[in-house]
């Protein structure tokens, strides 16, 4: 199954672009997934360890570590939003 | 109506897309760009305004739809701008329109003041030695939605 | 900047005349001409404003000067149209900018609810029949205008 | 000594005139003021018994009916104000 990652302000500097798009064989809990990425990348321990970047799954606020992703989420990475 | 959009806008042309004999008032916020931290000894010649717009307009649905549910209002306009953004120019106007001013006035300031905390726009500032640099998000700003969710809720 | 005028006058080009990038933010309340009392069975087809003209310039004058010195303001513009108005014309705009938003959002509201107490005008709705029709004033506004006097003395 | 009176809202429309011009053969004070023109014009005692009117000396409110008027003074009567 596929799942689209965005990542947006200091992710997407950090990470040195704006998406990617994944490939899991089975079906993997949010919290999976983050050991997944950062045992492909270390910066994503930097990331999963700042308490205040908030994850929207399809367009909302995922809180559930458990929760279980499907072919065709999108996840995206916010950094605390500084608009207006 | 929300729009999110890369060029400027004009606000007598904002107004009258608004303007009905049934309101009495009509409130404003507009944010401009800001030479703020040339006291910082550092300069800068603009602002970069980042967005996930598919997210941000399902927040500012949510966050326009409180206000007309919370007080009397005809209308609420939001417009925010995305891209390059040189200094003095507009980067967000909030207009609500009510007949009595009490309402446009409480929900604009609650409008903006969830837009700072709420949406997905993340803004960089443009150095004058050509560096992006994130700017952070106020302390004052989460504490003054707080007060807000109080009277929400 | 104050003034007392009979014709109409244009946002964007008001808000030009304050635009600094010093600034970051910029409040507007504008009243406009509104159809109320539609509802009490009468047709309104505008307002007449009068006004004590020298009077009044020295008592918005104080007014801004209050706000000028209670908040971080950058800029206060008031504008007051007299005489005929129609239905859904501008009355009354007044323009607040700060380097924050709070400091135009909070003395932008004073102004426009102590201009109503405190300001010498007079409305009176231009009735179909010719008539005119004295306006009484709002006990509501009188009510708010005590709010600030705390927060001002 | 010459005082002028201006009238507005319902003063001015109940009056039906917007201001006075009156000659006065010594000073007075606010409160004779008062009592003569009541003698001439009984509106006027309508007038200065709605507690709603205000009065402004030369742009400024007076608030002591003994306060004596000078030659060249404006006394204006204002009902409570509406603009906004």
């Amino acid at each position: 199954m596929n799942i689209t990652l965005k990542y947006f302000s200091w992710i997407r500097v950090k990470l040195k672009k704006s998406h990617d798009f994944i490939e899991l064989n089975q079906t993997t809990s949010f919290k999976k997934l983050k050991s997944n990425l950062i045992s492909k990348d270390p910066i994503f321990q930097e990331i999963f360890s700042d308490k205040s970047v908030k994850y929207f799954l399809n367009l909302n606020e995922l809180e559930d570590e458990n929760k279980i992703l499907n072919n065709g989420d999108v996840l995206a990475f916010l950094p605390p939003v500084t608009g207006g | 109506m929300i729009k999110i959009i890369n060029e400027s806008f004009d606000l007598e042309n904002e107004f009258k897309r608004l303007n009905s004999s049934e309101n009495g008032a009509y409130s404003f916020f507009l944010g401009t760009v800001r030479s703020e931290i040339r006291s910082l000894n550092k300069n800068i010649k603009g602002i970069f305004l980042e967005c996930y717009e598919e997210l941000a307009y399902t927040q500012l649905d949510k966050i326009r739809n409180i206000a007309l549910k919370k007080w009397k209002l005809s209308e609420c306009l939001i417009i925010h701008r995305i891209g390059k953004l040189n200094l003095g120019e507009k980067i967000v106007l909030i207009i609500t329109s009510s007949s009595h001013r009490t309402d446009s006035i409480e929900a604009c300031e609650f409008v903006i003041d969830s837009l700072k905390i709420d949406v997905a726009f993340w803004k960089f500032h443009l150095l004058d030695n050509g560096e992006k640099e994130i700017v952070p998000q106020k302390k004052k700003d989460k504490e003054k939605i707080l007060k807000w969710r109080e009277i929400i809720n």
